[in-house]
């Protein structure tokens, strides 16, 4: 049985650096830098790491918000890249995406029902009473009332925007929804209720998520498998639970170490990374993290380390663990 | 022990076309020397502003309408808000310094770093521009700046958020204050370059005698850093104690309901915990509890008569019709 | 910075060659042609012919502009078509006399302006920050005619006061030429300080709203360090952009103004080229006049370079 | 018609926060006197405004005239009246002319961005790079001074300003993430820019146009007096106050009246237009 709804293999997304006298191209930024993983139906997988390192890019690439530079990503059997950009257009009613930021994503001048009625009108020949009928579907199950409809964004707050945000992701009933940060803009106690709609949504209409977000507890409470990302690579990937419980990459371990703890009387020991990201522009040759990394040797200034089959599902991107 | 600053009923108002609304609801709070004092709370809470205040940086339409800030230096013991203007800025800086959330736009961007770090002792001390030069540098390296003496030369959209937090530091440090207030001086930053900047503070907060006010929402940060905590929701402070008691003998609802959406976020054996509702807008406070439409132990008084903040036990303040009943009874 | 400032001198060249083919396209669009103007109402087939010949008219368009063009890069703009005297020379005097009326208007704004602006700032909300608002609202709508106008007409009904007539160069006596040159430099100044006035307020509110200068504050400054240090350096950046569209206005600007004052300058000589149909003239001191523009700007953005550190870095 | 009824109701809502605010009131009165008088000007004249009193030239102002007579003996308040008209006009009418282009030009180039972009801008910059009053003169000269070649100078010459207006605030909309949202629904580009970008464009855009309005009013009053504008016997502001100046001891009236109605028919744009903002756009504000 293919469990698998998208795979990408080699994916890379490049931007290009103007400089010099002309503003030629003189570099590129390597946002996504060849990484590849599976996504099986209606699981969560989450993209984690550090601001910079490539995980909205590689969301976006997905649903070629951004055009990725090059690679493969198989949906459904059919490699979304090679689809002209009018196919495309129609794939993204299966393909959506939720934003981080609650505020900016929506617009200010539509009301929600214009906002709510948009994605069926682009995709679907449907008569006024049947969008209607979907919109009172859709709001019955991200938790909003009927006369909320006529509103303004302006007028809801942080957390009810990202039920409008949801409730316009999932309302063409895709099968695959890109979660771009979706609590990172939220207080604590709203967060959790847009978790828990996240995850009721999810088993409801068989979802498929890439959970992309910074904050560590919340990528274990919600994803099936994780992938950390440092400068556009994926150092580290597994089953949540193996990846939290015996983490093996140096980047990982200090991430995770870097949480502040959850008790006053359990003081974690930590390891404390140096200095900062170095630029994506020339990312270091070798391993990413030899600058930064306490267990660096030598050979990691030299060669980059590729994943490797630990067992179990668990891949890691680290000369300590070859022969 | 001896506190370095008492802040008594401190309330702010928020001035509008429609009349002032009340920010900060009677607040009061005691620091002591060489303690780490965390406030935590949501956005709106109030928790920046209170902050503000004690710095007398409040500016239109914010205003304090009460209270007093008592700061007891080694020379004097004043209330900040009766203070003239020419008489709080030898304070600030001096005795009191403040470190912000965005370290990207806090820092002058046509001037270098050199001379926004000897610009703070210019106005507290007489020394030379050689000395003065000399103490930044130190400085640099002590908050563990790499390269100090370029650094030093440079201009803030050169560095790195994590940098520029440090330097914020350095020269929030430099006149060696008593009392540092630091303002989610790491919400803008990442989990890694977080830990190295509370580590430093942890380091320097013994090193300098300072006593600390760390403002945040984030409870790991208390957890990691404070002795003593007060919670703040919707302009009051609803729990306050040490740090200890405030994870392991929770007392305020909103408290565990907080705690609880932390703890049992990460752990999947568990129902994420959730508080529902959302905080009351300001300006439209309800005449009972401010937390009573969110509670899950609300009574029939919640909804009436707002609460007081009482000591249910030693050193531990909680505002909850809960614990009022049973020091009645 | 280098490489900076290099780019911006090589962005120069396809907008000089834009501006030129611009001037020479619109040239094209006459009624008619250029020599109906010069012949008057009389057509002379044999006099056509030879204006024909002289100016190059003959020729193909391309080549025309071609000419047209390595000419003016050697300075030779052709002659006049009413005086048959070499159009550059001519255009190098006057534009002395206008150079010194713009840099005399733009001093004057700057002195009423930037102070103005700056208290209107910092008394914000105020009635002294309403009365200089209003004015400033009054120079931006005020055009430099009606005010030149009702200026002379005040003066003369008032104090039987008249400008001297006849232009005296500053060389030759500098008190006549400064009593000449005054009122015309007032009125352009006062009316170009508005928006000099409103753009000082705005960026220097803008500043004193940044973060940083909360963190100043709390380092214990001065309002005067805050405001003279800070707020000031920082505001008076974008202010640089404002003067040097300020002169290019100028430039424009002195057109009515040198004719209201008879002041032989660059626009008066524009002015009546184009009330002559002396095109060869008008032609040359457009491209002159946009030349000058173009340079201005190019100055501003390099000395930009140099009070804003972030600016190399874009 | 339910959309016209929405866009009714957001004008009137305008108008009435324009009026709440005094400044606001006094631009917003003063505007709509002008457009009153444009309008009206064939019933508020009380003469033709060709027509010549031989026998009472350069009388000032009385009962009759209420403004006084020029010296061809036309009665000033007449020609002043449809001097509001001829101006508005021609404001308008270039107003709309920039505005249509400068929207197109700026749309296609924020929007597209690349070469497009640049060729559209470098072109904008030439365009830029003459002094405004300057490129009227030239263009006006070179077509011939008519009612409709400076309207048409002048749509030139604002074009430039309304394609950065416009191209910059399509730029920071687009870098907003509800058009990305728009994007990864599936949206067409056109029904992007129509839906998304253009409505929220339309703030900066409307307090442009309001004060390119005073500065078009300006330039044609400035080309007027220069005598290279609106053509006698047509009435402008600009021509009369030029004309006035031969006569300026004797006839004083004849200079005040017109640059009274100029000063005050472009300061009430320009009111109107930092209202106009304060109310749309309060990003801005200071």
């Amino acid at each position: 049985m293919n469990n698998v709804l998208l795979e990408v293999e080699n994916l890379k997304t490049y931007f290009p650096v103007k400089g010099g006298v002309l503003k030629k191209t003189t570099g590129y930024v390597h946002a996504v830098d060849d990484i590849s993983f599976k996504v099986n139906k209606q699981e969560t997988f989450a993209l984690v790491g550090e601001s910079g390192c490539g995980k909205s890019t590689t969301g976006r690439s997905l649903l070629r918000v951004i055009e990725p530079t090059s690679g493969k990503i198989t949906f459904r059997n059919e490699d979304v890249i090679r689809l002209s950009k009018e196919e495309m257009r129609k794939k993204r009613k299966d393909m959506q995406l939720i934003f981080q930021n609650p505020y900016s994503s929506l617009n200010p001048r539509m009301t929600v029902n214009k906002l709510l009625s948009e994605p069926l009108r682009t995709h679907f020949s449907m008569s006024q009473k049947e969008i209607e009928e979907q919109i009172l579907w859709v709001i019955d199950k991200v938790g909003l009332t009927k006369e909320q409809l006529d509103r303004y964004p302006h007028q809801f707050s942080g957390g009810q925007r990202q039920r409008i945000s949801i409730a316009r992701a999932i309302i063409s009933k895709p099968s695959f929804v890109v979660a771009d940060e979706p609590v990172s803009a939220l207080d604590v106690s709203i967060q959790s209720q847009i978790l828990n709609l996240l995850i009721e949504l999810q088993k409801d209409l068989k979802l498929t998520y890439i959970f992309i977000s910074h904050d560590l507890n919340v990528v274990r409470h919600i994803s099936n498998s994780v992938a950390v990302m440092y400068l556009g690579r994926i150092v580290e990937t597994g089953d949540t639970e193996q990846i939290y419980t015996s983490a093996m990459h140096p980047y990982t371990k200090a991430l995770l170490s870097a949480v502040p703890s959850k008790d006053p009387l359990q003081k974690k020991k930590r390891i404390i990374l140096k200095g900062d990201v170095p630029s994506p522009v020339n990312p270091p040759n070798g391993c990413p993290l030899n600058s930064r990394c306490e267990s660096a040797m030598s050979i990691c200034k030299e060669i980059r380390p590729e994943l490797a089959d630990m067992g179990n599902n668990h891949h890691v991107a680290c000369h300590l663990y070859k022969e | 022990m001896e506190n370095i600053l008492e802040v008594k009923n401190l309330n702010i108002d928020l001035i509008t076309e429609k009349g002032n609304k009340k920010l900060i609801d009677n607040v009061s709070f005691n620091v002591g020397k060489k303690q780490s004092y965390g406030i935590v709370g949501e956005s709106g809470c109030g928790k920046s502003i209170t902050a503000l205040a004690v710095m007398q940086l409040l500016s239109f339409p914010l205003k304090t309408s009460g209270g007093e800030i008592n700061f007891h230096s080694e020379k004097e013991s004043v209330n900040i808000l009766s203070l003239k203007k020419n008489e709080i800025r030898k304070i600030r800086g001096k005795e009191i310094s403040m470190i912000f959330q965005e370290p990207m736009t806090a820092l002058d961007p046509i001037f270098t770093i050199e001379r926004q770090i000897i610009e703070a002792l210019k106005f507290h001390t007489d020394l030379n521009k050689k000395d003065m030069s000399d103490m930044a540098l130190q400085m640099l390296k002590k908050v563990g700046i790499p390269r100090a003496e370029e650094i030093l030369k440079e201009y803030p959209h050169q560095l790195s958020g994590g940098m520029l937090q440090r330097i914020m530091i350095a020269i929030a440090l430099i006149c060696k204050p008593k009392l540092l207030i630091a303002d989610e001086p790491t919400t803008a930053l990442d989990v890694t370059i977080q830990a190295q900047i509370l580590d430093l503070m942890n380091e320097l907060k013994t090193s300098f005698d300072t006593s600390i006010i760390m403002i945040t929402h984030d409870l790991g940060v208390i957890a990691e850093t404070c002795e003593k905590v007060a919670v703040f929701y919707a302009g009051q402070i609803v729990e306050e104690t040490d740090v200890v008691t405030l994870f392991h003998n929770t007392a305020h609802p909103y408290t565990s309901g907080l705690l609880k959406a932390v703890t049992s976020l990460g752990d999947k054996s568990k129902n994420l915990f959730t508080i529902p509702g959302m905080v009351p807008a300001g300006g439209h406070m309800p005449k009972g509890c401010r937390f009573e439409e969110r509670c899950n132990k609300k009574m029939k008084i919640c909804k009436d008569k707002s609460p007081e903040l009482i000591e249910i036990a030693d050193g531990h303040k909680c505002r909850c019709w809960l614990y009022a009943e049973s020091g009645d009874n | 910075m280098r490489s900076y400032i290099i780019r911006r001198i090589l962005m120069l060249i396809p907008v000089l060659i834009g501006i030129s083919l611009c001037i020479f396209l619109i040239m094209q669009l006459i009624p008619g042609d250029v020599i109906s103007g010069l012949l008057g109402i009389e057509e002379n087939p044999e006099l056509r012919a030879q204006y024909v010949i002289k100016f190059g008219l003959d020729q193909p368009l391309p080549k025309r502009y071609i000419d047209w063009i390595t000419n003016v890069l050697k300075g030779d703009f052709g002659t006049s078509f009413r005086t048959d005297k070499e159009i550059f020379p001519e255009m190098m005097s006057r534009f002395k006399i206008t150079f010194q009326l713009t840099i005399m208007a733009a001093m004057i704004s700057w002195i009423i302006a930037i102070p103005l602006g700056i208290i209107s700032a910092l008394k914000r909300n105020t009635w002294v920050d309403a009365v200089v608002r209003f004015i400033a609202l009054l120079g931006v709508s005020v055009p430099n005619f009606a005010f030149a106008t009702l200026l002379i007409l005040f003066l003369s009904l008032k104090f039987q006061y008249y400008p001297p007539v006849g232009y005296v160069g500053f060389f030759e006596n500098a008190k006549v030429n400064l009593q000449i040159m005054i009122l015309p430099a007032i009125v352009l100044g006062t009316i170009m300080s508005g928006s000099v006035m409103r753009m000082t307020r705005s960026s220097v509110l803008e500043v004193l709203r940044q973060d940083f200068i909360k963190t100043i504050r709390a380092k214990g400054a001065s309002e005067r360090v805050v405001i003279f240090v800070h707020a000031l350096r920082n505001g008076l950046i974008p202010i640089i952009t404002l003067i040097g569209m300020q002169i290019g206005g100028l430039l424009g600007g002195t057109v009515i103004t040198e004719q209201i004052f008879s002041i032989p300058g660059l626009g008066q000589m524009v002015l009546t080229a184009i009330n002559q149909r002396d095109y060869p003239v008008v032609q040359g001191c457009i491209l002159f006049i946009a030349f000058i523009y173009v340079m201005v700007n190019l100055i501003v953005d390099i000395l930009y370079t140099y009070v804003d550190p972030r600016i190399t870095y874009k | 018609m339910k959309n016209i009824i929405e866009i009714l109701k957001g004008i009137i809502n305008i108008i009435k926060q324009l009026l709440k605010d005094p400044i606001g009131r006094i631009g917003f009165i003063g505007v709509f006197i002008i457009v009153l008088l444009s309008i009206f000007a064939p019933k508020i004249a009380p003469y033709d405004i060709t027509e010549m009193f031989t026998k009472s030239k350069l009388v000032s102002p009385n009962g009759e005239f209420i403004f006084g007579t020029d010296n061809f003996g036309r009665d000033v308040f007449s020609r002043i009246i449809y001097g509001a008209k001829v101006s508005l006009q021609v404001g308008i009418i270039s107003v709309g002319i920039s505005a249509t282009f400068g929207y197109i030009f700026g749309i296609v180039a924020g929007y597209f961005e690349g070469v497009v972009d640049s060729i559209i801008m470098r072109f904008m910059d030439v365009l830029f790079a003459f002094p405004s009053i300057l490129l009227a003169l030239f263009i006006v000269s070179v077509l011939g001074p008519s009612l409709g070649n400076t309207m048409i100078a002048i749509g030139i010459v604002n074009t430039p300003v309304f394609t950065r207006t416009v191209r910059a605030s399509v730029i920071s909309v687009k870098s907003m993430e509800y058009i990305t949202s728009a994007k990864s629904i599936g949206l067409k580009p056109i029904n992007i820019i129509l839906k998304h970008i253009t409505p929220n464009i339309l703030a900066p855009f409307t307090v442009q146009a309001t004060l390119a309005l005073s500065g078009a009013i300006l330039t044609e009053a400035s080309l007027s007096f220069l005598g290279l504008g609106i053509q006698p016997p047509d009435p402008s502001w600009g021509s009369m106050l030029s004309e006035s100046r031969k006569y300026m001891e004797r006839a004083p009236w004849l200079a005040i009246a017109p640059a009274v109605f100029i000063i005050c028919t472009i300061l009430s744009f320009n009111i109107l237009g930092d209202s106009l903002r304060d109310v749309l756009d309060p990003k801005l504000k200071l």
